[in-house]
């Protein structure tokens, strides 16, 4: 069996200096991927259904006090420790990196959400419903997740999937730039950058090249496709 | 026909009688239970359906913590079956003549307990009515589970463990089922009959059958002992914090004997009560079970400190928080485990008279069971509650439907076993009786001792 | 061929019953007990220590790891998925899936070959009498018509499995052991008509 | 049919509409196996250009619409003011036009007021109730009995409104935001003699000073500054711009700085006069920038004598070495910025405060520079609107107001000190154009529903761009869900409806055309080319974006303003009995409480606190130890002029002697997500008089802090504990 192989890495790098944690990509990461509207019940019981947070840290105390942002979406590890234990391959890895979640396929064991150390997978505890006419605005290229299944952020496959086909059907390759998943779009920062890592001209490839780089947990030898930028600074010049 | 005569005919009719009177009619009593039984068992599945119909928010799971209280019980189960078979093997094995009247209760605890367990990880799915996607087999979608996936080494070594322990029983059962059949009437005849397959106790048939059974005990152990390895697996195979540890499968292996043994002497306690068998699980039974269960504690105490030991002296930080918030929210439950596992057994089984208190013993193993499902808990709720991204740590109590569930479950096996013991010999009787029958006294200088006739098992 | 079983009430009885038996020329091979607890080989009858079924829980063994290999393994590599950088067929818990489908097909296979060596289930109906179950003791005593001798294991010595009596008819053979069984304190014989 | 013939209204699609959906669904069917990523293709939506309304920044947006509902928000590339960004707002507003609870059709009150009873009327019935009892008040030849109120509207709809009210022969347009920067426009006018509001260029610039402006959350133009900070930060190759941000919480800008300087309430202005001082004591000023704004350093430090550092020290609480080194950072890096926002402007020594932060960029020569301020266009707007507001509450309480319409909430967002509310009931016809039963429609007598954002024309002029002329154009994307009709339509209708010189006022058939002929005025077409053919090409792109040329007349002191001296803050509320500040700010996902009904915002984590779906108090952890106040307590918050109940939230980033009440919940409607949830904080505001009338000094209140109960409620989505624990991930 051959192994398949693409031209594509997808990563994405979010600059932490950049990022002023306005919740702006929440919001568009909900709006794209109809992800559900969780009461206040439902957060209080630990099933937010965000897949993108931003984490909110405090360190030092007053007045030495920061506030550190850290926005959290799935790391697309390249050794991703929800695909293994998965026994039904919904979570499974695609030739061009990404971690994909097979909603169908999915039958609920939470496995993968255990075993994912940033704790990016979220479960259909309820069985969600949008109030008509919100279900207006659900979009028709992603499915409605019913409950009892896992989902997670997917750097917006849908769009990759378009610029794929867009590019494929002009005898090219996807051009850096032109997909971006919804919350690198709307980030008024531009903290989020998104495109192919495999092309080492493209922009994540060259901020991915900055001293300031890390991973979140690298320790776990996950290998995530997120780089993360240190804030510069932050401190007194 | 007329009755035989002789002293030791006549001993056999009484051993006979008195090992086979847990299958006279049920009385009201019984009847009480059972019905007991059954309604919380159908609690349960109401409270389950309740669960399938409406959805998952009815639990108290949450993220970060996705498996409660139904893995807590997966591993308590899974962990009570191998007293069991296992011990039975081992005992076997080792030739241990007390081992005689405890094996039936052992064994078929086994089974149940096995069956109950593998319930459990099917329950807790979210989406239960297509579990079907996790059995392997050729189907229209073209796919095949991963095995990568440690449930489906679950999945495989539940299933052969269920095969193997329901075999061993049945094999162990076989004599005892001819027996049964020569004594009764009716459905009981019929029934008894079929599953004892025409045995009729010819040498050879003995002789085959104590080969069988030493083989079956050789190979069962290997099976139990992977079994927990892989459920342990479960844990260890992951990237969580407090989970991520390599002595994880013997660690829960020897807690699963540990459980298992405690639960057996539980058994013992009140089958003895229950069908008047004093005669047969003597003093004598505890003491030994006391003494194999104090060495199980010891083995477990020691299992536990090196595990924590590890993560003291690293002082990983993440592991290290889900200690301490371990041992900080669980305070009582984690002292009660220690005291349960580690304290009592080991101060308490010292001491003979306590071994041959059935009383004693009795409240010892429950306690001891108590701890090891606590054990269970603490290893699964606080790993995951403190997971390794503080920001989305979280809390986690069960609700309504997982505990009554669990209840369920208890209940369930609890009526299975009762059903077990109303239509099965409870007491190996006829390796009861060939220790009878094989018993001797030696002159030996001014006494007569007693001796055992023959080689155990008849085979070398 | 003809059993006829004598039911003693106690070990003793039986053992002589078994003493004349062999005494008067009937092969060991000839004789078996029926009791309802395992005796030690040779206190009543020895029987032939050597058994079969051993190997067929090697066979299923073998044949069952094959099938776990296949069943891991082959199904990877038939049906294969794209898992990233992994290897499609995943060695470690090939291992596992393969060592616990040849533990199960041993078992069963241990099982299978008992009952087939045991030559269980029985369809025909053969002597037996319930008081067995209670510790009587049955000593049986198979005679072929045309009083040849038994079949005998393939271990057993020349002449071993041919008995003094062989000379006589089946009926006389019959006759004589019960003869000898009751002298021996049989309670009563139960014999199998003959087929 | 009825969407056809709006599909056909232009083919207004942005970037191109095509369809794809040729290919058929059962072409092949795909099998589990195969990654469904590949060889499937969802349908391809169009996007339309728009411009969002919702807070007064007017960023260009992109409507993804698919088989004619609108899916999905997106920031417009080509925008000026937001380059294809958009904050969480911006893409919450799809739920208004699908909220489950909007107004369907035009309603009469049936029940006494705020009982929420209404009947359905229809649109003819509404229309000749409100245009009887105008025609009533023009019988009665009293037609200043008519007042109109709105938010500060810009551009067409503001010509229309004022033309409607001029009209009937009404004086009463009230124009008032609570957020409004009436505050800078004054200052500006004061300071540099007019009263354009400014431009700051924070991508430029080497050092930013913000004195309570956040500009990150909703100060002027969010989305604006927020992609200006990222270039700031790290966008050009050698230089990191430096943040230091001034004011006694950390709010979510204050957040993302450096250095961050809990300055006590009301002492902002007394610290900036201290670095000017200092600025100038130690020669560290821009001469050029002195000379062309006419001022004489040694006359200035002569004027600013009693702002030597110690003093300053004191009066701020700050270590006097922070304070300096602060000052000469500010004064050495140039291009430095200096900004004062709302936190300031809301003390009631406001006014002068924000001028001597002004002072700081003209001491280092940021006026009209790269990495510094500009005037920001030519927006004019209100600079008192608040006087406007309490003399038309004067009015209402003399029952000199007859007929009141209403387009917003002011009964949420206008603090009740003010007397509005009691005002408001005098007021015997209330009109409200709400599309949401919100607290004003609860209190009217007939709603008359207006459009969604997204079902409505208009444009949108924001207030802050990149010199040049920047008008955005929203478009209808879907067709009308509900039997609603869109405010500025109403009016001409009305207008219509009352004939004579109200239906002269306009000529024209509708809004559209109205807003055709300004959007003519603006382009000039050149001969030969058809104005429809300007105006589709308008739409596509989004509106009107001319960024070159048109420089005007760049900042510089006036020679007749003093020199800015911010008296001594005073509080309503004495420091015994009230011994904490109270902060209201306007909260990062509700701006005023306009985004509280859309539960996205609902659900967005507040990013400095992660509570959800709620209002909280911020308590800084030791102030709270002292009460003891734990994490979600429920506290009563007590000012002189009311309490009020809400969970607390321990919050490091405050300066002890101050609690922080987010603005925007506690609405009395606004549908379900909305409805009774969290409390409106503006209920505690009291007015501190300085003896020169009253001022809008929302953050002049002193308030006490108690605990009721452990059943705070509160829901957050990060975990408390773990919050303080990041060294776990090494963050």
């Amino acid at each position: 069996m051959e192994k398949q192989t693409s031209p594509y890495r997808w990563g994405m790098v979010v600059d932490l200096d950049r990022c002023t944690g306005c919740g702006a990509c929440v919001v568009a990461c909900q709006a794209e991927n109809n992800v559900a509207i969780c009461g206040k019940k439902e957060i209080a019981e630990g099933r937010n259904m965000h897949w993108l947070r931003i984490e909110r840290f405090w360190v030092g105390e007053y007045p030495n006090v920061r506030a550190r942002f850290l926005p959290v979406l799935c790391q697309h590890c390249r050794d991703a420790p929800c695909e293994p234990v998965c026994p039904v391959y919904a979570s499974y890895h695609n030739p061009d990196g990404l971690n994909g979640q097979v909603y169908n396929r999915c039958v609920g064991t939470r496995y993968c959400g255990n075993n994912c150390p940033y704790a990016v997978r979220v479960f259909n505890f309820y069985s969600h419903q949008w109030p008509k006419p919100l279900d207006n605005q659900l979009s028709p290229d992603i499915t409605v997740r019913p409950r009892g299944v896992m989902e997670k952020c997917t750097f917006c496959v849908q769009r990759i999937r378009r610029a794929k086909e867009d590019a494929s059907g002009e005898g090219r390759l996807v051009r850096d730039g032109e997909v971006q998943p919804a919350c690198a779009q709307t980030c008024p920062a531009e903290a989020l950058v998104f495109g192919n890592l495999a092309d080492p001209r493209s922009r994540v490839a060259r901020l991915v090249r900055s001293p300031r780089r890390f991973r979140l947990l690298e320790h776990l030898g996950t290998h995530p496709s997120v780089y993360y930028l240190k804030g510069g600074g932050r401190e007194h010049v | 026909m007329s009755e035989p005569t002789l002293s030791a005919a006549k001993s056999a009719v009484r051993m006979n009688d008195a090992m086979l009177s847990s299958l006279r009619p049920p009385t009201l009593r019984w009847y009480l239970l059972a019905f007991f039984l059954g309604g919380v068992v159908a609690w349960g599945l109401y409270a389950f359906g309740y669960m399938v119909s409406t959805d998952m928010s009815c639990t108290g799971l949450d993220r970060p913590v996705m498996w409660g209280v139904y893995i807590v019980n997966f591993v308590f189960w899974i962990g009570l079956s191998h007293s069991g078979t296992m011990v039975s093997a081992i005992l076997r094995l080792s030739r241990a003549n007390w081992r005689r009247p405890i094996l039936r209760a052992a064994e078929a605890m086994t089974v149940f307990t096995v069956t109950i367990g593998g319930l459990f990880p099917l329950i807790h799915l979210g989406r239960n009515w297509v579990f079907f996607y996790l059995i392997p087999y050729p189907n229209q979608r073209g796919l095949w589970p991963n095995f990568r996936s440690a449930l489906l080494w679950d999945a495989t070594a539940i299933f052969t463990y269920i095969i193997g322990s329901s075999l061993f029983l049945y094999l162990g059962m076989l004599p005892d089922l001819a027996v049964a059949r020569d004594r009764c009437a009716g459905w009981r005849r019929t029934l008894y009959g079929a599953l004892a397959m025409g045995w009729r106790g010819t040498a050879r048939e003995w002789l085959i059958f104590q080969k069988a059974s030493t083989l079956m005990a050789a190979l069962i152990i290997p099976v139990a002992v992977s079994v927990h390895s892989i459920v342990a697996w479960d844990f260890a195979v992951t990237v969580v914090p407090g989970w991520h540890s390599t002595i994880f499968p013997p660690y829960f292996v020897i807690g699963a004997i540990l459980s298992g043994v405690a639960a057996v002497i539980t058994l013992m306690a009140i089958i003895r009560k229950a069908f008047h068998l004093e005669e047969f699980l003597t003093p004598l039974h505890f003491d030994n079970m006391g003494k194999l269960l104090l060495v199980i504690a010891l083995l477990w105490s020691y299992a536990y400190f090196v595990e924590v030991q590890t993560t003291w002296y690293a002082h990983e930080p993440i592991e290290w928080e889900v200690f301490s918030f371990m041992a900080g929210r669980y305070t009582p439950a984690l002292v009660l485990m220690l005291v349960g596992n580690s304290l009592l057994p080991l101060t308490l089984l010292c001491f003979r008279r306590i071994r041959r208190s059935v009383g004693a013993m009795l409240v010892i193993s429950l306690l001891v069971n108590v701890a090891m499902f606590i054990e269970r808990y603490l290893i699964i709720v606080p790993s995951l509650s403190h997971k390794n991204m503080p920001f989305v740590w979280g809390t986690y109590s069960p609700s309504w439907v997982e505990l009554s569930v669990t209840a369920g479950a208890f209940a369930g096996f609890a009526l299975m076993y009762t059903f077990f013991a109303k239509c099965f010999p409870m007491v190996a009787l006829t390796d009861v009786r060939e220790l009878e029958a094989r018993k001797v006294l030696v002159p030996f200088a001014r006494a007569e001792l007693p001796s055992i006739a023959g080689k155990e098992g008849g085979d070398d | 061929m003809i059993e006829t079983l004598g039911i003693f009430p106690d070990f003793e009885s039986a053992g002589r019953a078994v003493e004349r038996l062999v005494r008067e020329g009937f092969a060991e091979a000839q004789i078996t007990s029926l009791t309802s607890v395992s005796y030690p080989d040779g206190a009543l009858v020895k029987t032939g220590r050597r058994s079969w079924f051993r190997w067929l829980t090697l066979g299923c063994f073998i044949a069952g790891a094959a099938a776990g290999f296949a069943l891991a393994a082959g199904t990877a590599w038939l049906y294969p998925v794209q898992t990233g950088e992994k290897p499609i067929i995943a060695y470690y818990p090939t291992g596992i899936v393969t060592y616990e489908l040849a533990m199960l097909f041993a078992l069963a296979g241990t099982i299978v070959g008992m009952f087939l060596e045991m030559g269980l289930p029985a369809w025909r109906k053969r002597p037996y009498d319930p008081a067995i179950a209670e510790g009587c003791i049955g000593i049986s005593v198979t005679i072929h018509p045309g009083g040849e001798a038994v079949v005998c294991g393939r271990e057993a010595e020349t002449g071993a499995c041919v008995g003094g009596v062989v000379s006589l008819s089946a009926g006389e053979q019959k006759s004589r052991a019960e003869e000898i069984m009751r002298e021996a304190g049989a309670l009563r014989i139960v014999a199998e008509e003959p087929s | 049919m009825k969407r056809r013939t709006f599909l056909q209204l232009g083919g207004m699609t942005a970037a191109g509409a095509w369809l794809s959906g040729c290919r058929s669904a059962n072409e092949r069917l795909i099998p589990y196996l195969v990654s469904p990523d590949e060889g499937v293709t969802p349908g391809r939506a169009e996007y339309y250009a728009s411009a969002c309304r919702f807070c007064p920044a007017g960023c260009g947006i992109l409507v993804r619409v698919s088989e004619g509902r609108a899916k999905k928000i997106e920031g417009n590339p080509a925008h000026p003011v937001n380059r294809g960004k958009l904050c969480a707002r911006g893409q919450a507003i799809l739920q208004e036009l699908y909220h489950p609870d909007r107004v369907p059709q035009p309603l009469k009150r049936t029940g006494p007021r705020g009982s929420g009873k209404f009947t359905p009327i229809s649109w003819g019935e509404g229309l000749s109730l409100l245009a009887g009892r105008l025609s009533a008040l023009q019988r009665e030849r009293s037609t200043e009995r008519l007042a109109l109120m709105t938010t500060q509207l810009r551009g067409t709809l503001a010509e229309l409104a004022d033309r409607f009210v001029a009209a009937f022969g009404s004086p009463h347009h009230i124009r008032f935001d609570l957020l409004a920067p009436d505050w800078l426009r004054a200052a500006n006018r004061r300071s540099f003699g007019q009263a354009s509001l400014p431009w700051y260029d924070i991508a430029e610039t080497r050092y930013l000073l913000s004195f309570g402006a956040d500009f990150l959350e909703y100060h002027l133009s969010p989305v604006h500054y927020g992609f200006a900070f990222g270039r700031m930060r790290q966008g050009r190759d050698t230089v990191r711009g430096h943040f230091t941000y001034v004011g006694g919480r950390m709010s979510l800008t204050a957040a993302s700085a450096d250095r961050w300087m809990p300055v006590r309430p009301g002492s902002e202005g007394a610290l900036a006069l201290g670095m000017a001082r200092l600025i100038l004591t130690e020669s560290l000023y821009d001469a050029a920038s002195m000379a062309a704004s006419g001022l004489w350093p040694e006359r200035l430090a002569a004027g600013l004598e009693a702002y030597d550092l110690p003093q300053v020290a004191q009066l701020t609480g700050l270590p006097q070495q922070v304070i300096a080194e602060v000052a000469r950072e500010f004064a050495t890096t140039p291009p430095s910025l200096a900004m004062a926002g709302e936190m300031v402007a809301f003390q009631d020594n406001g006014p002068e405060a924000v001028r001597a932060v002004q002072l700081l960029n003209v001491l280092a020569g940021n006026l009209n520079r790269p990495g510094g301020v500009f005037p920001g266009g030519s927006v004019a707007g209100p600079e008192n609107s608040f006087a406007d507001l309490l003399a038309f509450v004067e009015r209402m309480r003399g029952d000199r107001i007859g007929v009141a319409l209403i387009h917003g909430d002011p009964l949420h967002t206008i603090p009740p000190v003010t007397g509005f509310p009691e005002a408001l009931a005098r007021v015997p016809f209330v009109v409200s154009f709400s599309p949401l039963l919100d607290d004003t429609a609860l209190q009217a007598d007939l709603i008359l529903p207006d459009h969604a954002a997204l079902e409505s024309w208009g444009d949108v002029i924001p207030p802050v761009a990149p010199r040049g002329t920047v008008i955005g154009l929203m478009q209808p994307v879907v067709t009308p869900l509900h039997d609603t009709r869109q405010f500025p339509e109403v009016l001409m209708a009305t207008a219509r409806e009352l004939g004579g010189g109200m239906a002269a006022a306009f000529p024209q058939q509708s809004y559209l055309e109205m807003l055709k002929e300004a959007m003519k005025k603006e382009v000039h077409p050149a001969g030969g080319i058809d104005f429809e053919t300007v105006w589709v090409d308008l739409l596509r792109q989004g509106g009107l974006f001319k960024t070159e040329g048109k420089g005007g007349k760049g900042y510089r002191w006036t020679a007749e303003a003093p020199v800015p001296a911010p008296a001594e803050p005073r509080f309503a509320g004495d420091d015994k009995r009230f011994p904490l500040h109270l902060q209201i700010y306007p909260s990062t996902a509700f701006y005023d409480g306009r985004g509280a009904p859309l539960p996205w915002l609902q659900q967005l984590p507040d990013p400095m606190t992660t509570v959800v779906w709620d209002s909280w108090v911020e308590i800084n952890p030791a102030t709270a130890a002292g009460l003891g106040i734990g994490f979600g307590d429920l506290v009563e918050v007590t000012s002189p002029r009311g309490s009020l109940h809400l969970p607390a939230v321990l919050y490091p980033g405050i300066r002890p002697d101050m609690v922080a009440i987010p603005m925007g919940q506690g609405h009395r409607g606004m549908g379900r997500y909305a409805e009774g949830r969290g409390v409106n904080p503006l209920a505690l505001l009291a007015l501190a008089d300085n003896g020169t009338g009253p001022l809008p000094a929302w953050n002049a209140t002193r308030v006490r802090v108690a605990r009721i109960s452990k059943e705070g409620n509160l829901v957050t989505a990060g975990n408390p504990e773990g919050s303080y624990r990041g060294e776990l991930i090494e963050i």
